[in-house]
Parts: C-alpha cells; structure tokens; sequence
C-alpha cells in the first residue's frame, strides 16, 4: 500500500489583492488525496472550494496569489515548481473538468482539434496519429459517432455532450489527478447523472484520483470516498463520505445536511429553528382560480408549448416539472401574460384573459392579481433601483395614490413580511446577497396581493442553507396570504416539499399529473422515474 | 463567362512585359510646374472651361495676331498692349471697316495638315457661336456673327466690322479666337455638337508650340513641344510637367526643396518670404487692368446713402492690409494726395484711414450709432479675402458698423453677386484688355452689366464711358481724355467701389529658369521659358 | 450555387440601403449652394444664357423629374459628367479609385499590423506600464486631425529631413506610370518586374499611407485590448490553460482567434472613418484618388461627381461589409449556421 | 474569480462607492487621472476663459504680426497680428459648445431611436436599422461635408452635421445594449408591476444603458472637434473672425513649412489635448461603468 498521498495541501492560504485591501478567500487549508480516492469538496458560495482548486493548480488569476502553505503533488512542491514545469505538469498529470461545459471549450475550434492541442502538447501522440487517437477519446467518453463528432463546433453538441468532451480533454493524456470543479451545474438531473456516472467509472478504471468541488452535499456523499466542508475559506470538517452523513460533527455541516431537500422531509425539517405555524387567511378562499385549456405556443414550425390542460385552484400550490427546454418556462410566460399563446384559453377567476395582448396587458385590472418570482434574483431586480424602489414599483404603478410616507410603511411591512430587515431597503441590489434579492422579488410580487403568483425556480441561484429558509418563507406566506403558487421547476424534492399537485412536462405535453405524494411515490410516467432516478442519493 | 473574358484580357496586358519605367530624358528640357489646380476643358471654346484651360490653349493653338513684347521699369517682360505682331497671319492690313490677314503658308496643324484661311474662318464662326464665355469675349471686340468672317483664298482671311472699336484688333490677340484643326475636328463632330467640343475638351487640336499628350484631370497634364512649330521661335523646354498640388504649404516646399521649377499661385506670405530668402527667382507683376475693391450695393440701404459709402472708405486699414495681407505684393491704390487725375486705370483713389473722418461722415449720414450689415466674400481665394475682410469688420466696427463675415463657396460667389443684393463685399475685376473704358463699361456702366455688381446707375457715368468709346473709336483723343478723367473722377466721388489695390501676380522660379513673361491673361506662357 | 444563397440574400439586405444613399445623395446635392447652370456659362452670362444651360441640363424640372432622370441614367450607367475635371463620372471615378482603395488598404494593414498585437501585450500586460503607453499613444494618434498629422510628416520626413520624396501624388514626378493591370501600383510594379517603380511607389505610400494608420491605430487597438481582455477571462482560456497549453498556443490560437471576431468588425467602421479621413490626407498629399476628387467637387457644387462618389463608396462599403460577414463566416462557424 | 464573486466586497451606499470607485480608478490608473485634471481646465477655460485672457481675441495688430511666442505673446501671434493664446482659450467655448451639442443631440435621437428599435424590435428595429445602415454607407466625413456645404457653414449645421454621422453609432450601441436588456428579468418584472412600455423604456432600460452611453459621449466629444476641424481644414467651417481650433491649425497649416510653426502648432496642440482629454476620460468612464472591471 502506498503511503505518500498524491496530493497533499498542507496550511493552504489565498490572498486576493482587491482595492479594499488584501482578502483571504482559503485559510490555513489542509487536505490530502490518496492515490484512486475521489475527495469531494463541499460548501456554499464563497466558501473558497473552488480557489482551493485553482491554488493546486496554479491558475488563479492576476489578484491571487498563494499566502501560505504548500501544495505537494507526488512528491513536487507545486508551490515551487517553475511555470514552464507546472505547464507540463497540467493536463498530463493533474487536469479540470470546469462547470458550464459549453464555455469552457473554445467556440470556434473543433471539438476534435481541441483534444489534438492537448495530446500533442504532452507528448501524447504524433501530427499522424493525433485524429485517430482524439476520436478514440471521444469514444471513450461514450460520445456515440466520434469520427462524426471529431468536426463538431461546441455550439452544435447539447451542454452534457460538451461536458463529456470536456472530460475527454481533461482524461486524454490520463493524468493521475482530475480535479472537477462543479461538473453537472447546469445540467439537466438526468444528465449530471450520466456525467458523473462517466467522471467516476473513468477514474475508478484508470486507478486516478479526483477532487468533486460541489456545492450538492447529495451528490458529493453519492460519488465520493470522503467529504471535506468549507466554510468561509476554511475546512469545518473531513471525513469519510459515510460518516458525514451519518455523523455531522461541524454544527455549519448539520446545518447543511438539514437544509438538502431529501425523501421523507418536510419544509420545516430543512431549518434549524422553524418558524411558528402560520396560521391561515381567516376565510380560506377556495375554488378554480386559474384553468388553462389546450394551450400552445409554436416558435415556426416547433410547437414549444404542445395543448396543455392545467388548473389550480384558490390557496393551491401547483407544481410544473419538467427539464430544460420542456416548455415550462413557456407555459408560465403565457398563463403571466407576458407572452401572446398561439392556441388555447386561460381563464383567470373566471375572466378569459388568453385573448388580451401581452402588451396591453399592464394596464388590465387582472395584473396585479397575477404576479411573478423569478429564477434569477439578481436579473430580476433593476440594477439602478433600491429595494424599496423595486418594491414600490407595482404600488406606484397599480394601487391607489399614496404618500410617500405611506409608502415607505408599505414597503417596510412588505419587508418585515418577507424577513428582509428594513434598514436595507435603501440598498443597491449589488449590496445585497442573493437570499436578501430573494426575499426583495418575493416581497414586490406579494406588494398588491395577488391571488396567483408564479414561482419560477425561484431558489435555483440560492444556496441550499438559504434555499431553505426561502421555501419556508413562501409556504408562510402563501398560507397567511391565501394565495395560489404555480411553482416551476426542474427539482421534484424541492416541488415534493412545497406544492400540493405536480404536473410533470415533457417536449411541450404533460406526461404525468397528480397530487405530490402520487407523483413522486408511485409515477406512472417512466419519464418521471427517469426523473427521480437521476437524483443523487446520498447513503443513508 | 465573364471573369473568363476578363483573365484572358489580363493575361494579354501582362503578356508583353516590357515596361521599363523611362526617366525623362533629360531633365534640363523638362519643366516642372505645380499648380493649385488643374484644366477641365483643354478648349477654351469648351462649356464652363477654367482658368488653368486657358493656359493649355494658349500654348497649344495659335492665333492669327499676337503682342509684343516691351519691358516693365524692373525689367521683367510685359506684353505691349499696343503692339500687334503676326503669329499665324504673315501679314495684317486694318482698312477702314475690315482686316485682311494673309497666312504663313509653312504653317502646320500637329497632325501635318497645313492651316488654311477654311480653318481660320471655322475657328472664329466657332467662338462667336458656341456661346458662353469665347462668344461674349468676341463681343467685347464687336465681334459677334460668322458673315464677320470671309476667305478671301486659301491663305487670306477679311474680318469685317460690324462697327468702329477700338477693341476689334487687340480682341482678335487674346486667348479665344484660337484656331483649330477644323478637319480633325469636323471628322470627330456629331450632329449634336457640330463644334466637335467633346472632341476638343479631351484633345488639342491646334498648330500650336505644344501638345497635350497625357492629362489626368486633376492630377497632371503632360505637354510636347510641337518641333514643327511656325509661330515663332522654336521653344527650349521639350516638355512640360504641370502637377496639381492643392496644399500651398507642399507646392512652397517643392519649390524651396528644388523639386518644382515653376508655382505662381502662392500666397503673398510665402512669396514674400521666398523672396527675402532669395534662393529662387521671383517675379511680381501687377495685374493689368485688376482691381481688388470693396463694393456696395447702391440701391439699398443703408449704402444707398454716398455719405455712407465715403465714411466706409475712410474707415478701410488700407495700410494693414497692405501690410499683413499682402506682405507689400500689390499696388497700392488709395492714398493719392494731389496732382491730376490721369488718363489710365487703374489709379489711386484720394481715400486714406481716417476713423475720425469716417465716423463724422456716419453720423452725418444719420447713422452716428452704426448700422449692421454683411460683409461677404468669395472662400475661393480665403487666403487673401478672408483677412482683408477680418480687418475691415475690425475697423468698421470701430466706428459702430457691426459686420458679420459671410464666407460663399467658390462656386456660388458668382451666383450671389448676380443676385446683386450683396450689401457689401469684396471682389477683385481685371479685364483682358488694357483700356479703362472696357473696364468702366463693365463695371460701372448703367446698362448693369453683370459686373456692375453695386447696381450703380449714373446718367452723367454713363455719358462718360459712352464717350469715352466712341473717342476711342474714332481716334479723338482730347475728347477720350476728358472723359476718361471724367468718369474715374465720378467713380471716385460716388464711390459705389472703394478700390483697394492692383493685385500682383506672383510667379516663383528656380534661378535657373529664364524668360518668363507677363501676359494679359496672366497664365504662363510656354514658349520663351528656358531652363538651365 | 448554394454556398452563394446566403451571399445573396446579405446582399439583398443591404438594397434599401443602397437605395436610400441614392435618394439622401440626391437631395443633398439639389440644396447645395450654387448654380452648375451659372458654373457652366461662364463668369459674364446672361440670364438668358444661364436659363438655355439649366434646360440643356434638364435643372429646371420639378425634383421628382429630376430624380427619375438621375435613377434612369444610373440604371443605364451614366453618373453624369464632372464639371471640375470635364470628364465622365465613372471614368473619373474608376481610374482615381485604386488610387484611393490602395492608400487606405495600405494604411489599414499598417493599422492592424500595429495595432492589434499593442492590443494584444496590453491586454495580457493589463494596467502595467505598457498597457497605459500603448493607450496613450493610440489616443494621441486618433486625437490629431489627420491634414496636421499629415503636414507634421510632410514637414519632417520630406522636407527637414528629405527622407520621403516629394508629396506629389503616388509616383515620383519623372517617373512613368505602370501599365494598368489592377490599378494597385504596388501589385503593377511586381507584376510587371519593375522593382524600381514598387520602391518609387512604397515611398510615395509611405507618409500618406501612414497618417492614416495613426488615426486608425487607437479604435483598432482599444477593440483589441477590450475583447482580448474579455476572452482571457472566458473560461475556455482558463480550460485552456488548465490543459497545460504552451502561453502562445492559450494567447493567439485559442484567446486572440476569438478576439479577433469583434475587431473585424470594428474594422468595417475604422474603414469608414478612413475613407472619409483620406478625403483630408489626399488633399495634403496631391493623391489622385476620389476622396480629393469629392472634396473638390463638393465645394464647388459640382453634384454629379459628389452623387457619383457617394454612391461608389456605398457599394464599397457595402462590399466591405459583405466580406467581413464572410471572413467572420470563416472563423467563427456559429455564425455560418445563421448566414 | 473576482471579489464581488467571492462574496466579500459589500459597499456602503450607492453614491458613496460610485465616489470611491472613481477615485480608485484615478489614483490606479494615472491616464485618467490627468485625463480627468485636463477636461477640469478646459471646463474653466470655457467658463472662465474669454475674462481672463491678456488680449482681445479678434483685435489685429499689423505691427505685431506673426511674432514667435514671448512673454508679451505666449503662443505668438498670427498674420493678423492677433495672439494665439488668447485666440486659443477663447475658442475653448465655442468647441466644447459644439462638442457638447452635438453630443447631446445624437444621445437624444439616437439613443432614443436605438433603444426603441431594441426594446420593441420589429418594424422599428428595421426602420431605425436601415436609417443607420444609410448614414453608415456614406464616408462619414464627407456626409458631414455634405451636409454643412449644402446648409451653409453655421454652427448648428457644424452640430447637426456631426450629429447625424455619430447618429449610427449612438443608435446602435443602444439598439444593442436595450436588446439585450429586453427580456432581462427586471424588465419582466417591471412589466408585471404595471409599466407600460413608454415607461420602461425610459425609466428602466435607459438608466441602465445610460452609463455605457457617456462613454460613448465622451469619446464622441473629440470626434466631434476633430470633424469640426476637418471641416475648417476644406474651408466649411464657422465664420471669421470666430476664434476656433481648428481653423486656427487650418489657417495656421500652411505656415509650417515656411517656419511660423507656432500659429498652427499651439491651436493644433491644444486641439489635441481636449480630443486626447475625451477619449482618455472615455476610457476612464468605462473603467467606473464597466462592471467587470469592478475589483
């Protein structure tokens, strides 16, 4: 048994020169990865998971630098190592898989060439040999039609095939260490399957070792030997990946753990400390708010949104499932009215409303009744407006005249609603981190008291432990509200927790409907297995 | 199909590559010359010809009479108004009421054909038919129908007069009674342009002492001597090089670097400057019968007032002008103290700066605050109006005229003169010929010619000029005095102009060019430069 | 055939443009100031002559007639006759064009060949000396008007140093023009042997041809730079880097041949401004080409050369554009797709 | 990876970083920080200039004329006689008055036109796409020529002119930069809270593309002195005796050869020096707008 690690950071300390001074974004960092072992590396945004790589591997940018510590790589002090040596030493022996697989290769050169750069660079092969070898990459990265592929362009491949040329790249001069820097964000469920089906076989097969940086506690505890958390630039906890899961000792790693949507919780299970039991609206409104009869939208020939038949009734939480380029998305487009349906009727409390035209739709009465929050809570929040501001948008345009006093009362009750402590309504969305924009969106789409709010993967930019808190809120306020959730998503356990009914969607049709528990404990549908399959499931 | 057609027409260019780039000869019988800019029409007969066209066709064609020489008191050659010689005619005989014109009978066209009385007769029907400038300038000789134009045989040609002037003769020696190749010519003509202009305006068709053989309009015309030449001595320079330089910054380092032989278009500031270097042979020559003016229009006021346009001459800074415009390169003509009127123009006026004199007169007029007015000129020849005119507003203002400066591109000067609405500007005239009753009739004659650009009308003007004419004609030299005396006087009491200066022409030389000589028209002649 | 269709259909967008040059060039040209019917008859016309002149011309119609007219004899490829040089339009027009086309190509590549590898090492050297010099000295060369850049270099190099031959045009004085094969004497003199006629006419281009690439150096280097910067940041260049590629294989085959996308564009509007911008240098350096040509034309109202010139140099631009959609067809396949 | 991005910088208040951001892209980037000094003078100087100049601008002095610079004449004089400095200070005025009209108009039209023609797409894309597909066929130059010879050369023909050549660029950028923004989650949302188009378009797209768009003003600032120069160079520019840059230089062109080197070279100078302040203080702008280089 070898007892050197391949790979062994000891002390590790990143600085990063910034105007405001010197930060460190890794401190006094320790980790050690044994020859065929898969470490995964967990934490939050802004942990330090990913500079920790970059510090291995001797890319961080300009700003960066190496305080402290010392990287040794089978024996070589990495630290020390001349540029041109380090320049060897990436890609043949230790190589990075990065996340967003489309970005990361070069839009303009074949995906076979790009494989070529690399093989010739390390010596790998000869100008004659280098196409016979780069498709026999492709192949080996399971890329059906290599010989075909070998002359496709980034843009032509879908994101989980450039994520397996990606790995081809990295694999092809079989390096001994593969660091993969969140491989499967981005992807689809059932994808990020496949990929990290592949990373793992790979390794396991040419006995290499890989570090998994993900922000997925899940998906690390699925695929690796040990687990290390960050927090804040430094390691709260390692061990091995079992005992993790089973035995937190780090309150922040329980934090986390509790936080990941899982079979079995509820909402509440996810924080530390849940919030009373909201009690509900005084008279609990009920029957067919929305009903949505055989709606479509075609782009040219494609009918992106294929008849679709939905309804949700009043205080009902709706969830629409489905990946990307479903038709969801669009679906949610049409039923808010921000986008004209080819076909079909949406009849909102009884009133048709298909037929108005998304431009003239601001200014129909109904507007407010339906509101929106969105995916991304930094896109959605007017670079140049203060949370306030963005707040009082819809009063200002839609309720009756206040004062300016009056509406800064509003706005702070809508604050205190949504948790978001009055003091930073005067903010700039950029001096607001990414639960507080949340909350800003969840509290302007709630400002006029909508009956039906739809939540567009309203968390899916947020971190877990925050993920959590904001789930909790909107079952708060939908509850002391009464209002109707369409909840779109491409996350069942995350759906399973909030909503009553699930539809689940597919290339623009329904496949599969039914209450919560139904769909996920007993689908019918087999893309909906495929779908539940995919996700990572941590060892119990 | 097409890119076929067009390799193979490549290939058969390139095929024969023999192409050696050929120095000229020799430099010595080579002239270079840079110009501002270039002919448009190598025939003067052409429509909308130029001024640099008029050069090419002096010294391409030849006329039937041409002047003498004499010298100015610096010595540089200046054509004698008064003296005729024969170019193509050997031999002239003025009757009483026609001119007979006998032919060298050696003489050639560039193409071999001999010149007869036939081509004589065609060239001159010609001008004093196409219209446009050649005809009116056959006018100011009364020369104005074809029947005025007889073969008498192969080599004698009569001119008939239509009436007695005195200007008959010298108009039969300027630029456009040319005569053409009238064969060469009749053989390119068409039904639509029986003159063959089109044919001329790319050609010279002349028996003229040079020829053009390559022009790029706007870029160069190349000229060869014509060696079977007959007008007179056979000229130095085989060739001529006449390069268009619009910046007048490059044609002076041309010049000083010994690269150009020839510019006379520079300004008066560099000319002056190149003279005190005195490394080049430079020649000042003022124009004959030119003046540059300051004009009023009459009929309007506030210049309808004479009191006005007096305290406007007096408030000119002739002096500056002279000074910083022109650096001393022009005739002063103001200022005269005393002494006769004389019988010649032009003439100083007796105006001087007088700012006292001029605002006493304003206020007499009944503008003792001033007025407002435009002062335009023509931004073709900025470099000279332009402070001229910056002086001038300066110093009207002094005595309470605000003047704002009003720039008119080259092309639309002469549209807005005619307008004759211009309250006030400035302009230079000069006429051909040398008489100041061809000047006067123009100019201030009430008959309003188009140069009559104030509008101003005088009976008693108009008596004068008339009789001035008429004396001319007629050979009654008391009475033309008087009148002549007369009318300057006039003009200098009504003051419609407030004349300014005579201008110069300005030539600059390599010293080792010799033999320039002024001519009416003021373009260069050819024929007498040498070089080395 | 099929390659061709996408070249077609781009061709078919530009049209209206096309037409609109044609129409804002028509009424531009019918509100300048002066009367060709006046130009032609000469300085002592009578109005009578004037108004013979403006009917032989055809000025006295109504401008719609006009404007048929001036269509009608475009279609048929008459642009008129310059009242400046006497000549036909196009005849003007096509043998000052190489004149034209040959400066400001000469002074583009000049200007790329410098600018993009200063914007190149300013952005891999981002906020380091060097990158500041280069920005300084891009921006000083685009802040001169280019007649002053242009009399400064005619000034020191012809004649305080005598260094370059006289400003006179695109060829030495004594020298004869080469036979026209394209009308780029640079391409006649090699193509015919005539090394002494290629050095006579690289010395003439010299100092025209480099006022021009100053102006041009800063646009071109500054689009460099930025899109440089933007690229070095993309996470395919970091992959690249990851992947142990050498610095020049990251720098130039992976990061510039991205960058370079923007700059060809850029190239399109640089050209644009250097066409307008050789009118001024052609005017300091005596160049024959048609932007001196338009200048003059212009001032003096002479329209049919100023329509003629327009239109000529629409097509061109509209060519030029057409080429650079190919040349980034070629590069970048995304776009290819699309075309 | 930038700080922002690891989550650490956290600013005060809005105003307050701007301030901070701006002086810390002045004291690292030394260029703007002189850039930023330059345009501080030329500001004065066209406030301040025609009180404080030792000369009369227009007076002529044939006694004193094109004297090399001294103490009595800074910058010398011209053939007129008249001094250069005060001639050059006093001209601040007019072309930053040109500078900054023309500027404002093109942001106007433009700016307006692009973004509409991003914002609604369409008929008004292709309408606004086509208008500058026109104006960019001509050699901008020469349609700026066109355009003052054909309207006579005034000032607001200088600034019309000048206007309508940038027009293209403004409207593009805007097109560009609003198209973008279209379907941004914060328009939907805006849309969602009631706005109607006019309202978005004005109160929420173009705040966020206003910033990108003083860049471009800045650096079309010194274009537009550079195009009023060229076209004093051909003889179209603003009236005599009205001091200006570039006729100064234009006028002052020809003396160069013959030695008077400072009547064109201090007018030239300074000319460069204001376009040189714009285009450094452009650069400079986009350091403090671009967020990217926010760090």
């Amino acid at each position: 048994m070898e007892t050197l690690p391949l790979l062994d950071v000891h002390d590790l300390t990143v600085e990063f020169a910034t105007r405001r001074g010197v930060v460190r974004a890794v401190e006094h960092v320790d980790l050690s990865v044994r020859r065929g072992e898969i470490l995964g590396i967990v934490g939050e945004s802004g942990s330090g998971k990913s500079v920790t790589s970059y510090a291995v591997m001797r890319i961080l940018d300009r700003a960066g630098r190496i305080a402290e510590g010392s990287v040794t790589f089978s024996g070589m002090d990495l630290r020390d190592l001349p540029e041109s040596d380090m320049r060897d030493l990436r890609g043949r022996e230790i190589s990075m898989v990065f996340q967003n697989p489309r970005a990361a290769l070069n839009p303009i050169r074949k995906i076979g060439r790009q494989i070529e750069d690399v093989l010739l660079r390390h010596g790998q092969c000869t100008r004659a040999d280098a196409r016979a070898k780069a498709i026999a990459m492709l192949d080996r990265v399971r890329i059906a039609r290599p010989e075909e592929r070998y002359d496709a362009y980034p843009f032509e491949l879908s994101g989980g095939m450039c994520q397996r040329v990606v790995i081809a790249l990295a694999l092809a001069c079989r390096p001994r260490l593969l660091i993969a820097d969140e491989p499967t964000t981005g992807l689809d469920v059932t994808t990020q399957k496949a990929v990290m089906d592949l990373i793992v076989e790979l390794t396991r097969e040419s006995r290499m070792s890989a570090i998994l940086i993900t922000h997925d506690l899940g998906l690390a505890a699925a695929y690796c030997d040990s687990v290390m958390v960050m927090e804040k630039g430094r390691v709260v906890e390692a061990a091995p990946a079992a005992t993790i899961f089973s035995a937190p000792t780090h309150p922040y790693t329980k934090r986390l753990l509790r936080a990941t949507p899982r079979p079995g919780a509820t909402l509440r299970d996810l924080v530390m400390d849940p919030p009373p039991e909201t009690v509900p609206a005084a008279i609990p409104k009920t029957g067919r708010l929305l009903d949505v009869r055989g709606l479509v939208k075609t782009y040219g020939a494609v009918n992106a949104v294929d008849g679709i038949d939905l309804h949700i009734d009043r205080g009902e939480s709706v969830g629409l499932v489905g990946e990307s380029g479903c038709g969801k998305s669009t679906t949610s487009m049409m039923i808010m009215r921000l986008l004209d349906p080819s076909d079909g009727s949406i009849h909102f409390d009884g009133q048709e409303i298909a037929a108005i035209p998304a431009r003239a739709f601001p200014r129909h009465p109904l507007r407010k009744r339906i509101q929106m929050v969105f995916q991304d809570p930094t896109d959605s929040l007017n670079p140049r407006f203060t949370a306030e501001r963005a707040i009082a948008d819809p009063i200002l345009r839609m309720a009756d005249r206040m004062g300016r006093d009056a509406l800064r009362a509003r706005c702070e009750d809508l604050a205190g609603l949504v948790g978001l402590p009055t003091h930073l309504l005067d903010r700039f969305p950029h001096q607001l981190s990414g639960g507080q924009k949340a909350r800003v969106g969840i509290a302007r789409a709630i400002a006029l008291n909508p009956d039906l709010v739809i939540l567009d993967e309203p968390t899916a930019a947020l971190d877990v432990s925050v993920q959590a808190v904001v789930l909790n809120l909107l079952e708060e306020l939908k509850i002391s509200l009464g209002m109707s959730y369409l909840f779109v998503s491409h996350d069942l356990h995350v759906v399973r927790l909030l909503c009553d009914r699930v539809i689940v969607m597919r290339a623009g049709r329904i496949v599969e409907q039914g209450t919560a528990q139904q769909v996920l404990e007993a689908p019918t549908a087999d893309y909906t297995r495929e779908l539940l399959a995919a996700v990572p499931h941590p060892p119990a | 199909m097409k890119r076929r057609t067009f390799l193979a027409s490549t290939a058969a260019v390139t095929a024969p590559a023999v192409h050696s780039p050929l120095r000229a000869q020799s430099r010595n019988e080579t002239l270079l010359i840079v110009s501002e800019s270039g002919p448009n029409n190598l025939d003067i007969h052409g429509i909308g010809t130029n001024v640099p066209g008029y050069e090419v066709s002096w010294n391409c064609y030849d006329r039937l009479i041409t002047h003498g020489m004499k010298k100015t008191a610096e010595g540089t050659p200046y054509y004698d108004r008064d003296k005729i010689i024969p170019e193509l005619a050997e031999d002239m005989v003025v009757g009483d009421m026609s001119a007979t014109f006998k032919l060298r009978r050696d003489a050639t066209f560039q193409d071999g054909s001999p010149v007869t009385a036939k081509d004589v007769k065609w060239s001159l029907d010609r001008a004093v038919s196409v219209g446009g400038f050649p005809t009116f300038q056959m006018k100011a000789g009364s020369l104005e129908k074809p029947e005025q134009f007889v073969v008498v045989d192969d080599h004698t040609v009569r001119v008939d007069f239509i009436r007695k002037d005195r200007l008959t003769i010298p108009d039969l020696a300027v630029i456009v009674p040319c005569v053409v190749n009238s064969g060469l010519v009749q053989k390119n003509a068409t039904a639509a342009d029986p003159w063959g202009l089109e044919y001329t305006k790319q050609n010279t068709a002349g028996s003229g002492a040079y020829k053009v053989t390559k022009w790029t309009p706007g870029t160069e015309v190349i000229l060869e001597r014509n060696d079977a030449w007959k007008g007179g001595a056979m000229p130095k320079i085989r060739r001529i090089i006449w390069r268009m330089v619009p910046s007048s910054g490059n044609r002076r380092a041309l010049l000083q670097r010994g690269d150009a032989d020839i510019s006379y278009d520079l300004p008066s500031k560099d000319f002056a400057e190149m003279k005190a270097a005195g490394k080049l042979t430079l020649v000042s020559t003022p124009y004959s019968n030119g003046i540059q003016y300051i004009g009023m229009n009459v009929t309007k006021p506030p210049f309808d007032n004479p009191k006005v346009r007096e305290a406007v001459a007096y408030a000119i800074p002739y002096d500056k002008i002279m000074e910083v415009v022109l650096f001393g390169l022009g005739k002063p003509m103001f200022g005269k103290t005393g002494g006769a009127t004389e019988v010649a123009w032009p003439q100083p006026s007796p105006f001087k700066t007088d700012l006292a004199k001029a605002k006493a007169l304003l206020t007499e007029a009944g503008y003792p605050d001033g007025f407002e007015t435009n002062l335009s000129f023509d931004l073709g020849f900025a470099d000279v109006n332009e402070p001229i005119c910056v002086l001038t507003q300066e110093s009207l203002g002094k005595i309470g005229i605000k003047a704002t400066l009003n720039k008119i591109p080259g092309s639309n000067w002469r549209t807005e003169l005619n307008k004759k609405v211009l309250p006030i500007y400035t302009n230079v005239f000069s006429g051909w010929l040398d008489y100041p009753e061809y000047f006067f009739f123009w100019c201030y004659h009430g008959q309003n010619a188009v140069f009559n650009t104030m509008s101003y009308k005088s009976p008693e003007m108009d008596s004068l000029i008339d009789g001035a004419r008429m004396s001319a004609a007629t050979g009654d030299m008391a009475t033309y005095d008087r009148s002549v005396r007369g009318f300057v006087d006039l003009a200098f009491k009504d003051i419609p102009r407030i004349p300014l200066y005579q201008p110069y022409v300005n030539v600059a030389m390599q010293p080792n060019i010799t033999g320039y000589q002024y001519w009416f028209h003021r373009r260069l002649d050819y024929r007498s430069l040498a070089k080395g | 055939m099929k390659a061709l269709r996408p070249i077609g259909r781009r061709m078919a967008t530009a049209l209206p443009s096309v037409v609109g040059v044609i129409i804002v060039t028509f009424l531009l040209t019918r509100v300048l100031p002066g009367d060709t019917a006046a130009y032609f008859a000469g300085p002592a016309a009578t109005p009578t002559a004037i108004a013979e002149i403006k009917a032989r011309l055809g000025l006295d119609q109504s401008l719609p007639v006009q404007f048929i007219r001036y269509v009608g004899d475009l279609v048929r490829g008459d642009f008129g006759s310059s009242l400046t040089t006497g000549q036909p339009v196009l005849s003007d027009i096509t043998a000052r064009l190489p004149a034209s086309a040959e400066l400001v190509l000469v002074a583009l590549v000049l200007a790329v060949s410098i600018a993009v590898p200063l914007g190149i090492i300013a952005a891999l050297k981002e906020r380091s000396f060097i990158d500041h010099a280069c920005r300084v000295v891009a921006t000083a060369g685009v802040s001169l008007p280019v007649f002053f850049t242009g009399l400064l270099l005619v000034y020191v190099f012809y004649y305080i140093l005598g260094w370059s031959p006289s400003p006179l045009g695109r060829l030495d004085v004594f020298a004869t023009t080469p036979p026209t094969i394209t009308g780029f004497y640079l391409i006649d003199t090699l193509l015919t042997g005539d090394l002494e006629g290629f050095h006579g006419t690289v010395a003439q281009l010299a100092l025209p041809a480099a006022t021009l690439a100053i102006f041009a150096l800063a646009p071109i280097a500054r689009m460099t730079r930025g899109s440089m910067l933007a690229v070095l940041e993309s996470d395919f260049v970091r992959t690249a880097r990851a992947a142990g590629l050498p610095p020049t294989t990251v720098v130039l085959t992976y990061a510039f041949r991205n960058a370079v996308l923007p700059v060809i564009t850029t190239l399109g509007m640089v050209f644009s401004f250097l066409l307008g911008a050789s009118v001024l240098v052609e005017k300091v350096f005596a160049w024959p080409g048609i932007g001196s040509y338009a200048v003059e034309a212009l001032i003096a109202s002479d329209y049919a050369p100023v329509q003629g010139f327009v239109l000529v140099m629409a097509v061109l631009y509209l060519l030029l554009n057409l080429c650079i959609d190919i040349l980034y067809g070629l590069i970048d396949p995304r776009v290819r797709i699309d075309a | 990876m930038s700080a922002t991005e690891l989550g650490i910088v956290r600013p005060a208040s809005g105003l307050t970083a701007t301030l901070q951001h701006a002086r810390h892209v002045i004291t690292e980037n030394p260029v703007t920080g002189v850039a930023f000094a330059l345009f501080l003078v030329l500001i004065l100087a066209a406030i301040l200039g025609p009180s404080l100049v030792p000369y009369d601008p227009l007076a002529t002095d044939s006694s004193a004329s094109l004297r090399p610079p001294s103490a009595a004449h800074w910058f010398g004089t011209d053939q007129l006689g008249r001094d250069i400095f005060s001639r050059v200070v006093v001209a601040t005025r007019l072309d930053m008055i040109i500078a900054v009209s023309s500027v404002a108009v093109v942001f106007a039209a433009g700016g307006l036109a692009g973004i509409s023609a991003g914002y609604f797409g369409g008929w008004t894309d292709r309408i606004v796409g086509r208008l500058a597909d026109t104006i960019m066929a001509f050699p901008l130059f020469v349609l700026a020529m066109g355009i003052v010879a054909a309207l006579g050369n005034t000032v607001t023909n200088i600034v019309i002119a000048t206007a309508v050549v940038n027009f293209p660029l403004y409207a593009r950028l805007a097109r560009a930069e609003a198209n973008i923004r279209r379907d941004a989650g914060f328009v939907l949302a805006a849309r969602l809270a009631g706005n109607t188009d006019a309202r978005i378009l004005l109160f929420h797209i173009l705040p966020n593309i206003l910033p990108i768009m003083v860049v471009q003003m800045s650096l079309t600032m010194g274009y537009a002195i550079l195009n009023a120069a060229g076209l004093s160079f051909i003889g179209l520019g603003v009236r005599p005796p009205t001091p200006e840059w570039g006729i100064m230089v234009a006028e002052g062109a020809a003396g160069i050869i013959s030695g008077e080197w400072w009547v064109a070279l201090f007018p030239g100078l300074t000319l460069m020096g204001a376009v040189f302040c714009f285009n450094l203080l452009g650069d400079g702008l986009r350091d403090i707008v671009d967020p990217r280089r926010r760090t």
